[in-house]
């Protein structure tokens, strides 16, 4: 009896002995993770703290104090370090809108593909007169503006090009058909002139099904503008093209 | 002065506590104030106490000691030996009346204070060495964990923008597209035909432009009747259909028939 | 009566309603200043935290919650940031490689910067009594804790030197006014002498505003210890000052 009693006391007052190392210890393990340059190893705090000290006790400890912190304890790849919490990983992100301008060669080739939807690059170098370069459909697909249709059943099947609900958004159209048809552009003061009568706008069609002349593209088509750039090689003087702001 | 010694090895060593004459070791010091502190602090007083007479002795013995070991002194250890003798001097010889130097006492004065004040910086030097020092004594967070900026294009383009694109294209194809107005042309049959029913009627003299007249009903249409017409003209007077008389350059026209003069001449 | 029971009780749900909030915010505090790479102003937490929030009740509560702990949340030149504590330093040292200890001129040099800056080249001088070598200047400049303000509105145009937030962040000094024994050198008329009487008070001034006295440094100024070497030049030898642990 004595002897237990006598256990149960030496239990208590290394409870109470220890509590300060213990506060120390913690306080320890949290400045060396806190100003180490990598995640630390269980053996490296073991070496680095005063002797005697259950590290992963210390470690336990820590990680429910930092639980619900802004900061938590974590390990990674079997090494402990300070980490974000994941519900602010938010904070350590910032997202910056940089506006940038179509150039006027991106600006021409989309209202060709919104007007004369779907066409093909062929079409559109023949109203611009001048070779497309890869770059301004690539810049084209990127805002998302225009889609890669099918492809036209002719020979050659080069691909067709149209507009997406994004375009109608962003330029504020209720439909493709919104668009203003010659007379319209005159009368707006856009053309100058007068329209001959056989010129006029074909009824652009940007409808999610194809035309009885186009086909669906072929689902390996990962990759559709390194084709179109292969194909465009030979005949076109890119240099002419000026797309400088893309 | 070839001295290539840190200070702190070199100096503390020869200044040892206790050491009744004093090395000569000029490297250790810097500069002759640096000498003079470390001797005012060898009188153990406040150095608001300090004997600046004492202190200009000493620093003369110094000198005096360095120059008989013919040690190389710097220059300013030598000004400032003249200036503590000419103190020295002053301070030991009642003051002039008032002139226009400073006296004595407030020469002493400031020398003290300016001793008072490196050793005050000095320890200002000191305590800020002292403090707790980012990297030496506190560490900030090891591993920084960055803000990442994404970057997001916004692509602007406005319908204004996209309209005159496409315009800008159209018009070029209706500027390619030439459209003549047809002009109407007075051709040289035309001209012939009406000329040869004048041959029938200009019996007489009769001024050209008088009788194509109705055929200019627009004037735009004046230049090609008139040049079809004096075409037509020469072509029927060299068939001898035609006589043609003008009186001088830019006079009007005379047409007169030939056949009725042939005819009136058979007749004659 | 009923009003101030109504009072009482909306006072009730306002205290329960901010609860949360104020600990979401010392937790998104705690995440920005542990995640930063330098030290924090109360404006670049504000802008970052949740709006209404009272950055500076966030932050003494957090100094708090820290002031017992292995990393400490500190003020260093008006700005905020976490550092471990002062007490462990020599636990932490051994991570440290030999760090570039200044000479004892350059130490002094830097002293008489921060204490009596704006300070020129000359006043330097008068205080230590010795000329100041080049390279002690460099040394300190290369440090980025002292750079060149402007110049001394006085014949020969001097340049003015004073210190820079980075000297105040590693010496981990609130402001300027946190120098050791600043008090002291005043009271003593340490500081006074080098700024015509009745200009200001002889404070240290790290401020990026010029004094009264000061003008702009010129534009052309790429090279400015060139220019104050050459000044130099003449009178003073430099062969005794030693920078030699550098």
């Amino acid at each position: 009896m004595e002897k237990r009693m006598a256990a149960a006391v030496q239990a208590i007052s290394m409870d109470v002995a220890e509590a300060p190392d213990r506060a120390e210890a913690l306080r320890i393990a949290e400045a060396l993770l806190f100003a180490a340059r990598e995640p630390l190893s269980v053996e490296e705090l073991r070496s680095r703290m005063p002797e005697g000290i259950a590290v992963e006790t210390v470690l336990a400890e820590l990680g429910e104090q930092y639980a619900s912190r802004g900061v938590n304890l974590v390990q990674v790849g079997g090494k402990w370090t300070f980490r974000t919490a994941e519900d602010l990983a938010y904070l350590l992100a910032r997202d910056v809108v940089e506006p940038r301008k179509l150039s006027r060669a991106a600006m021409e080739t989309l209202a060709i593909i919104a007007y004369h939807q779907p066409v093909t690059r062929a079409e559109i170098e023949e109203i611009r007169g001048v070779a497309t370069s890869k770059g301004t459909l690539d810049t084209l697909l990127e805002t998302g503006w225009v889609r890669l249709r099918g492809r036209r059943r002719v020979p050659g099947r080069p691909v067709t090009y149209g507009t997406t609900p994004l375009f109608l958004e962003h330029f504020g159209l209720e439909t493709i058909d919104a668009l203003p048809g010659l007379e319209e552009l005159k009368g707006a003061g856009f053309l100058e002139g007068r329209i001959p009568p056989g010129l006029s706008v074909p009824t652009p069609s940007d409808e999610a099904t194809l035309r009885e002349d186009e086909d669906p593209l072929e689902e390996d088509l990962f990759e559709p503008l390194i084709g179109e750039a292969d194909r465009a090689g030979a005949p076109v003087d890119y240099a002419q093209e000026q797309d400088g702001g893309e | 002065m070839a001295a290539q010694l840190p200070f702190e090895d070199v100096a503390l060593a020869e200044r040892a506590e206790g050491d009744p004459t004093l090395h000569v070791d000029v490297d250790g010091f810097e500069g002759p104030l640096d000498l003079l502190l470390e001797l005012a602090r060898r009188q153990k007083v406040d150095l608001h106490r300090i004997s600046i007479l004492a202190l200009a002795e000493q620093y003369l013995a110094f000198i005096e000691e360095a120059r008989r070991l013919r040690l190389e002194l710097a220059a300013d250890y030598l000004v400032m030996a003249a200036w503590l003798a000419y103190l020295k001097s002053r301070l030991l010889l009642p003051d002039p009346p008032k002139g226009d130097q400073p006296s004595a006492a407030d020469l002493a004065t400031a020398l003290a204070f300016r001793l008072r004040r490196l050793e005050a910086i000095r320890e200002a030097a000191k305590r800020l060495a002292e403090r707790p020092q980012l990297g030496r004594d506190v560490f900030a967070r090891g591993a920084p964990e960055p803000v990442e900026i994404r970057k997001q294009l916004r692509w602007e383009a406005t319908l204004y923008d996209l309209l005159s694109a496409y315009a800008r294209q159209r018009q070029k194809q209706l500027n390619t597209r030439i459209v003549m107005p047809k002009r109407h042309v007075w051709s040289l049959v035309e001209a012939r035909e009406a000329l040869e029913r004048l041959v029938g009627l200009a019996q007489d003299w009769t001024v050209l432009d008088s009788y194509l007249t109705r055929y200019m009903a627009e004037p735009e249409q004046r230049p090609t009747v008139l040049a079809s017409a004096l075409s037509a003209t020469l072509e029927l007077v060299k068939e001898g259909k035609l006589a043609v008389r003008q009186e001088r350059a830019f006079a009007p026209i005379w047409v007169k028939s030939e056949i009725s003069r042939t005819s009136d001449m058979a007749e004659a």
